[in-house]
Parts: C-alpha cells; structure tokens; sequence
C-alpha cells in the first residue's frame, strides 16, 4: 500500500517535472516581466500565509506542504 | 505486472533525464556565447520617437545596457549609468540603454524616474537582447570602436561597478 | 509662465534630443588626463524596510484575537531579515472530547473552574490564555544559491516551543527552474495545568509530570518551475517526524452504556508517542492578461490513518494599478485517525490509543472568502492595507455507526462555523 | 581672466566666442574655483579656435576654403555636422548652416541699413544644405557657399565644458558662455540656480524674469544685441535662408530649458525662425519655454 502510494507520488513529480523540461529556456530573460511581479509568487503575502497555517494547524489533522512549520503551539 | 514494472523504470528514466537537463542545462541546450573576439550585433532602435542607427555608433567605444522597469538591480545600475555618463561621456563613452519592457508607459515611468543623460533605446520584443544572447537582466556588453564585444557582463551589484569601469577605461585608452 | 509645462518629447524635440545626445557623446579631444580616475562610488542604495501590522480577529466557540508585527529589512544585495512578535489572545471554549449526557454533567476545565453544561450539547471547556511568539529568518543570496536560517520561539502557560529552520534554495537552467531543500526542528515542551493525565486512566488521574517534551523534525525538498512567461508551477513534498508527548491533555473519552448510550464515567485520552507525517504539494500561479489564478493542492498521510486532500484556489483581479479583489476557496477533507472513537463503551477492553477529539474525525471543510488588498499611495506603494473575510465551516459524521441510545438523538458533529477577518497594514520606507 | 566670490560661490569670467563667459560654482574652495574656470576656459578656447569661420586653419575655415572639392573631416566636426543636417531636417530648412553668406549683405548696427533687394537675391543661390554634398566625414560644399557651425557652435561648447567640469569637480557649476548655458545640479541646500531672463529693451541693463534652473540647458534667441531698424521695425539678426531677410513677427526673445544648452538653443532658434509660429511651435513640442 505505501510502496504503491510512493510509486504514484514519484510518476506525478516526474511527469510534473517532465513537463517543466519541455518549456526549459522557452521563457528569456528579458519576458519575465510578469515573473517578476511580487504577485507570482505561490505564497503572495507570509503574514496571512503564516495565519493560515496557524488556523488550519489548529481546526485539521494536517500539517505540511509547500512550508517548513514554523512554530508548535499547544492550540490541538 | 511486468508491464507496470516497465512502466516504473521508463518513469525513473525520465526523471533522471529531466534532472539531468536541470542540473547541467548548458549540456542541454547548447547556449551560443558571445566570446571576446565576437561581432557584436547591430543596434538599430527607437529612440522616443528618434532612432539609434548602428552607423551612429561605429567607431565609438560603446557601453549597451539591457533593463527593464520590473527589474530590482537595474533600479540599482541606472544611477550609476549616469555617473559613468557624466564621466566618460566627455572620453568617448556612448551609453545605449536598452529598455525590453513591454508597455512603453513602464519604461517611461522608470526613465523618468532616472532622467538619464544617456541614450535609451526600446527593444519590446526582445529582438536585439536575443541578438546579444542576453542572459539575465541587466546585462551590459562593452563594444569596441571597431565593433568586437570587448567585455559582457549579467546582473548588476555595486560590488561589480569597479571591475566594469576598469574595462570601460581599457577600452577607451585602446 | 510656461516653465511648469510638463515636458514631453514630441517630434522634433524627440529627434533633437537623439541627435543630441550623439554629438555631446561624440569622440573628443582626449585632455591630458594620465590616468582617468574612477568615478566617485555611486553610494549602494540604503536597505529598505518594512512594518506589517496585522490584526486577526476570529470567531468561533473560540475567540482570538492576535496583532502581530513583523520588521522586514532588506538590503541592496538581496539580503533580507525579518523579526516577528505575535500575541494570540485565546478566550473560549474547546470541545473537551465527552459526550453530551442527555443529563446535566460536570466538567472540570483547564483553568480549575468548572462549569455545567445543558444536556444536549457537546461539553467544553472554558480556557483563556495567552501565546507570545517571536520569529525571526535570515536570507542571504550567494551566486546562484539563496540560504536562510530561522528561529522561533514561543510561549504560553502550558506550552512551550523552540524551534529552528533553515533552507537552501538553488537556481537552475537560467532561473526557470528552483530547487528548494529545508529543515527543521522543534523542541517543546507540554506543561498542563493542573498536571499530566494518565492515558486510558479516569479523567483526572495524573502521571506526576509537570511537564512532557515533545520533538518535532522535517525536511522538505520542492522544485519550482517556470513553464512560460504566465506560469509557475511547483511540487514539494515534506516529511516530518514526531516524538513525545502527543496527547492533548486536556481531552477525555466518554465510558457509555452498551444499551441506553448514556455516558457513565471518562477516561483520558491517550495518543501514540510518534507520528510520521508525509506530504505532497503540486501549486501553480497563472498570469492571465491582468487577473491571476492561484492553485494548490495537496495530498496528505500520516501513520495515525488519516489521510487529506487539500484543495485551495484564489483569484486574484486588480481593480486599479494600487487595489485588487482576490475570492478564496479551500475544501478540505480527510479521514479519522485509526483510534478515533466517538465514544468507548462500557464493557469491552479498553484500547491502548484512543481520543474523541473532533479534529481526529473524518470530516470536511470548506472556505469561502475575500481578500481586498489596496495601495493608498498608488504605484510608489509606500503603504499598503490587505483586508481578508473568511467563513470556516467544518463538517462530520453526525451520528457516526456504532452510535447506541440518547446518542443516536443527538448531533454528534455539529458543525463549526468560523468568521475571520485579517487586517494587515504594510508601510515601506 | 578672473575668479571672485560671490557671496557663497565663485564666479569666473573670460571673453570667448565673441562674448562674455561665465562660470558660477558653488564651492567654499577656490582651487576648484580656479580649475573650473581654466577647463571651461580651454574648451572654449579649443572649439572656437577648431570650428571659428575666421580662421583659415579651421576646420570650418578649411571647408570655406575648399573651392568646391571635397574635404575629409575629423569626427567631432562630422557630429556638428550631422547635428547640422538633423537640424535642417527637422526645420525644413529654415535651420541652416550654409545661411552665413547672407551676412555679406546684412549688417547688423543697429542702423535702419538694408541691403538692396538684388542684392540679397545674388546671394539666395548660394545658400541650401540641400546643395551640400555630406556622406561618409565627407563634405563637398560648392563654390561659392559658406558654412557657420555659429548657430550650434557655443552651446556645443557650454555642454562639451560642463561634462568636462563635471567629470573633475564634484560641485554644483553654472557655465554660460553668452547667455546659452548649463547648470549642473542643485546648489548646496538643494537651491537651484536664479537665472536672469534679459530685457530685449535695455539689454545688459535690466532682467525681465528670473528662471529658477536645476540641471539643464538654457538658451535664448533674440534680437536683444543685433539688430537692425527697418521703416520702424526691428529686424534681428536671424535671417530666414529661404528669402534671405530676417525673420519677421518673432518675439523679442525666445528662451528654452532643455536636458541640455545644445538641445534648448536649437529649440529656440528653431522657434524663432518661425516668427508668430514661435509660440505655438513650442506648445506643440512640449517644452518648457518663456517668450518675451
């Protein structure tokens, strides 16, 4: 069952990653105009993000993603 | 179920070749580099509502600067531009900022913000950066009179200034 | 006077100007200069900074309130640092894992006080507290490499964590792709008021531990890539380890009779002493002409059997060049933990983990919410005001199988319904 | 040649391309008070001796002086040139370089003096850059025909001494040589520079406005200096190539701020050679301009 799951998680990074090698250098330096808004970013302001974090951290059984958690609390 | 394990391996092969291309792109794409005996490309631009043609810069030792508006270190490299301008320009230096900005209103709000003594050409389809391999931004190329890349540098931090008006010096006593 | 008139090149001036700037750059005369002297240092641009405020005022059977101030320094070279002081302020009532009786019960509560609770509704208990967190993180780029190193500290009266991160994040192939690979680690410490329960034991029976440590460690490992000028997309996966005390103490089961489901007596809670947690992330920014779509999903596990998917999409549309509306969505569900019990009934052998608190249910939620964000001072964005709305709802098995008597009558999961409100000011100097 | 203070900055003055120099910086110290004044007095010195039509030896005087063959020029001679030929370009040929031999006919004192009709129409055929040959630093002027880099010559010079000024002394400086000039940057305290707008009516005696100027070029065309009174009217120097008499319905002074003193005094020529026109001329080019 786990190694299923590792294998299906590996083939998803893979095909995520695969698809990123074929736009490889499509994007030139001088076309990130819109890359470089402080927009584009995944996480757009840390301060609501890290109260996100700290909301669901406390109300789910989750905990992970694309962050490394910053501080425990006793809240769960 | 060999079939699946096939599958697996193909998928791991991919993925070793993905990585392989990340970790050493120039092995995967072939760059072409300007090196130091290169032609540079010919600068024929807009200027606002002028143009810069490439006869008015040959037999001029000349210093192209690539920027655009949304670009931090650029912010950084504009003030001193000027300086090196209102050094050098008396020796013989020609300034050509070239903007790669999209929307020219961008570009004049940062160029206003500047008001650069030198000249500034627009490229908003990135055809002249592609010309001189830009590779990052800023990206500034030095051109000698007889029209060689003499030196080519990316990105912009004022530890690199010194190291750049050396060779702006060295051209200019060639 | 004529002299305010805005200047704007026009035709000849424009091409003036060119021609201009030909001749005064034209080679001349070299003067007798032995050597140029280089041109006075351009002074490095003085290092930017940056206060957030941010207010966060929640509701629930819980109220919070928690101002937060962050510093941000960042200086020319890409090094940045910020600090952070957070206070959560936490008045309320917490479910404490019981069942409603049917009948008055009473309830001790973290604080010592008790309290009676009416019949049908789930018991609480009440607590006020308050958290004071401090964060700081260091970045620093080198070439292609971007490194930074976080600390965190924080305290409340039963809880305490010290904690440390750090990260490198690694450019490739032109900048289009990000490597990113981070660590952690927490220690805490679990300081219960009025002691340690013992696990599985009557509620109220206490180990002598004044308090129980608790370690945390993760790594992370993701890849952003740049698929074209619009879109990034990346994927992380993240591995953290748990070890100590991971029980909530202030959580009890209900003992119910077998028939009538009225509960007769409470044991603690008691949970593993370990947790693996795994997770995966794929996220994605797409730049459409002028709004832009944010979408997350993630794929969680841990080795207590539950399972989640994460689903978040945000919309961002600016309104003007300085203010934007940005709708939220998040739907969430995942499975109970592998000793998950509603309640345990009276007879059969006691299990050796088992806790009813709600957050270790299957259950679902959903987010719905707004962000207005909007730049007083348009394009220069000297200051900056973000505004969020949000509604938490969260929903379960209300009468979950096994559910016997008074119990099958009552809402057993009756749904959580949170509004939150987010300030967060921003000045730039 | 002489340096003073003046209140809190120095002053220089010399005599160059017939008119008074001046040089302003705003320093506490007079050695760079002195070295300001000696650059802008060598480049002044150097471009009128290189590019003066009364010089047989000169570039320019070299030209005159071809009898209609070809003559190579030096680089920064075919940058005024260009320069020239953008601005005949742009005017329509009402900026013209080769206009100098209507000066045969026209002297400017002051007089009610004016030449003969037949006269000024003898001289028409030898005017025209459109008649000029220029290509490749190649200059090939027909016999006959003048040049006069007069037009563009001193606020080339003021720009070319700033840059030289600028590249040696870190003070705020103001070079004017004649009235065209170029201030460098805010006074210390972020004062700008007060420049006084000549009365065209009691010139050298009285100011008609005070400009404040940062950084930038200025530069005024008129009739405030030469002039000459015909049936009542003044007739400036300013002759038109295209009929050979002066530009008539000009303003008395047309002063124009630009980034820098060649670009503002080619504007203001360039306004002035459109008489009435001058105004709207300058409206419709966006520039920061006063008319008097």
């Amino acid at each position: 069952m786990k190694n299923h799951q590792r294998r299906r998680l590996r083939s998803v990074v893979a095909l995520i990653l695969c698809s990123g090698a074929a736009g490889c250098a499509t994007v030139k330096p001088w076309d990130r105009d819109l890359l470089a808004k402080p927009e584009m970013q995944f996480v757009t302001c840390a301060q609501l993000h890290a109260i996100d974090e700290h909301v669901y951290f406390s109300k789910e059984a989750s905990l992970g993603g694309s962050s490394l958690a910053g501080g425990g609390c006793g809240c769960n | 179920m060999i079939e699946r394990e096939f599958g697996a391996r193909l998928r791991t092969a991919t993925f070793a070749l993905f990585l392989a291309s990340v970790l050493f792109p120039a092995a995967a794409h072939p760059a072409p580099r300007a090196t130091a005996q290169a032609v540079a490309p010919a600068i024929d631009l807009p200027t606002d509502d002028g143009r810069i043609k490439p006869a008015d810069l040959a037999g001029k030792v000349v210093y192209v600067d690539f920027f655009a508006s949304w670009c931090g270190p650029c912010k950084v490299s504009f003030p001193w531009l000027k300086t090196m301008h209102e050094q050098y320009a008396a020796k013989g230096l020609v300034i050509v900022a070239i903007n790669v900005d999209k929307d020219r209103g961008d570009a004049r709000q940062f160029i206003s913000h500047f008001s650069p003594p030198f000249l500034i050409g627009y490229d908003p389809r990135g055809k002249t950066a592609e010309a001189f391999h830009v590779e990052g931004m800023p990206s500034s190329f030095l051109i000698s009179p007889n029209g060689t890349l003499l030196y080519s540098h990316v990105g912009f931090d004022l530890k690199d200034a010194a190291k750049i008006e050396a060779q702006i010096q060295r051209a200019l006593s060639q | 006077m004529q002299l305010d008139a805005p200047e704007r090149p026009r035709a000849v001036r424009a091409k003036l100007r060119t021609a201009t700037c030909l001749l005064l750059t034209a080679v001349a005369p070299r003067f007798a200069h032995a050597a140029d002297p280089p041109a006075p240092p351009v002074p490095a641009s003085p290092p930017t900074s940056q206060i957030d405020l941010t207010g966060l005022f929640y509701s629930e059977r819980i109220r919070v309130l928690e101002p937060t101030m962050r510093y941000t320094r960042t200086y020319s070279s890409g090094r940045s640092f910020f600090g952070q002081v957070s206070v959560d302020s936490v008045t309320g009532a917490s479910p404490n894992g019981t069942l409603p009786t049917g009948r008055t019960q009473t309830v001790t509560s973290a604080s010592g006080r008790s309290r009676s609770v009416s019949a049908n509704s789930i018991p609480t208990v009440n607590f006020s507290d308050t958290r004071i967190a401090l964060d700081g993180e260091w970045q620093q780029p080198v070439k292609m490499f971007a490194f930074s190193l976080g600390g965190h500290f924080s305290h409340e009266k039963d809880y305490q964590s010290e904690g440390v991160t750090g990260r490198v994040a690694i450019d490739l192939n032109h900048k289009l792709t990000t490597l990113s690979l981070g660590g952690g680690y927490n220690n805490d410490v679990v300081s219960p008021v009025g002691g340690t329960s013992v696990g599985m034991a009557p509620y109220g029976e206490l180990t002598g531990a004044a308090s129980n440590p608790k370690h945390v460690k993760t790594a992370l490992v993701g890849v952003s890539q740049v698929l074209s000028r619009k879109w990034l997309v990346g994927v992380s996966a993240s591995l953290s380890s748990e070890d100590g005390y991971l029980t909530d103490p202030y959580k009890a089961l209900s003992i119910i009779d077998a028939t009538t489901g009225i509960p007769l007596a409470q044991v603690s809670e008691q949970r593993p002493d370990t947790r693996q947690r795994r997770s995966v992330q794929g996220d994605s920014v797409y730049h459409f002409t002028s709004n832009i779509l944010y979408l997350s999903y993630r794929r969680y596990w841990d080795d207590w059997g539950i399972g989640s998917h994460t689903i978040d999409a945000r919309y961002r549309l600016p309104v003007t060049s300085a203010a934007f509306v940005e709708p939220h969505v998040r739907f969430y569900t995942q499975t109970a933990a592998d000793f998950y019990r509603f309640g345990l009934v009276q007879g059969a052998p006691l299990p050796q983990y088992a806790t009813s608190d709600y957050r270790m249910a299957g259950l679902q939620s959903v987010t719905l919410g707004a962000t207005i964000g909007f730049a007083p001072g348009g394009r220069r964005r000297t200051s900056e005001w973000t505004v969020r709305a949000e509604y938490v709802g969260q929903f379960g098995d209300s009468s979950p199988p096994g559910t016997v008597g008074v119990q099958t009558r009552i809402d057993l999961f009756p749904a959580v319904n949170v509004f939150s409100m987010v300030v967060n000011y921003r000045f730039n100097r | 040649m002489s340096l003073k203070r003046v209140e809190d900055y120095f002053i220089g003055r010399f005599t160059a391309m017939a008119g008074p120099c001046e040089i302003l910086v705003d320093t506490d110290s007079p050695p760079r008070g002195e070295r300001a004044l000696e650059l802008a007095r060598q480049e002044a010195r150097r471009i009128e001796r290189k590019f003066s039509r009364y010089l047989p030896d000169s570039e320019v005087g070299r030209i005159n002086g071809s009898q209609g063959q070809p003559v190579r020029v030096d680089e920064e001679t075919a940058h005024l040139l260009d320069y020239a030929a953008t601005c005949y370009e742009v005017s329509e040929g009402l900026f013209d370089i080769t206009s100098g031999v209507l000066r045969r006919a026209w002297k400017f004192d002051g007089s009610d003096r004016v030449p003969a009709e037949a006269t000024v129409a003898g001289l028409l055929p030898y005017v025209g850059w459109g008649r000029v040959a220029w290509g490749d630093r190649t200059l090939a002027l027909p016999a006959g025909m003048e040049i006069d880099l007069g037009g563009i010559g001193k606020e080339y010079a003021v720009d070319r001494a700033a840059s030289l000024i600028a590249a040696e002394i870190p003070d705020a400086f103001v070079v004017n040589f004649g009235g065209d000039l170029y201030a460098s940057g805010p006074r210390r305290g972020g004062r700008p520079w007060n420049i006084g707008v000549d009365d065209p009516e009691r010139t050298g005696d009285a100011t008609i406005a005070a400009i404040p100027l940062t950084r930038g070029g200025l530069a005024t065309s008129g009739d405030a200096r030469r002039y000459i009174l015909y049936r009542g009217k003044r007739l400036g120097h300013i002759l038109n190539p295209k009929t050979g008499w002066p530009v008539e319905g000009a303003p008395r002074s047309v002063t124009v701020i630009a980034p820098t003193c060649v670009e503002a005094g080619t504007l203001s020529t360039l306004a002035y050679l459109r008489g009435p026109g001058a105004r709207e001329f300058l409206e419709a080019e966006g520039a920061q301009f006063r008319i008097a």
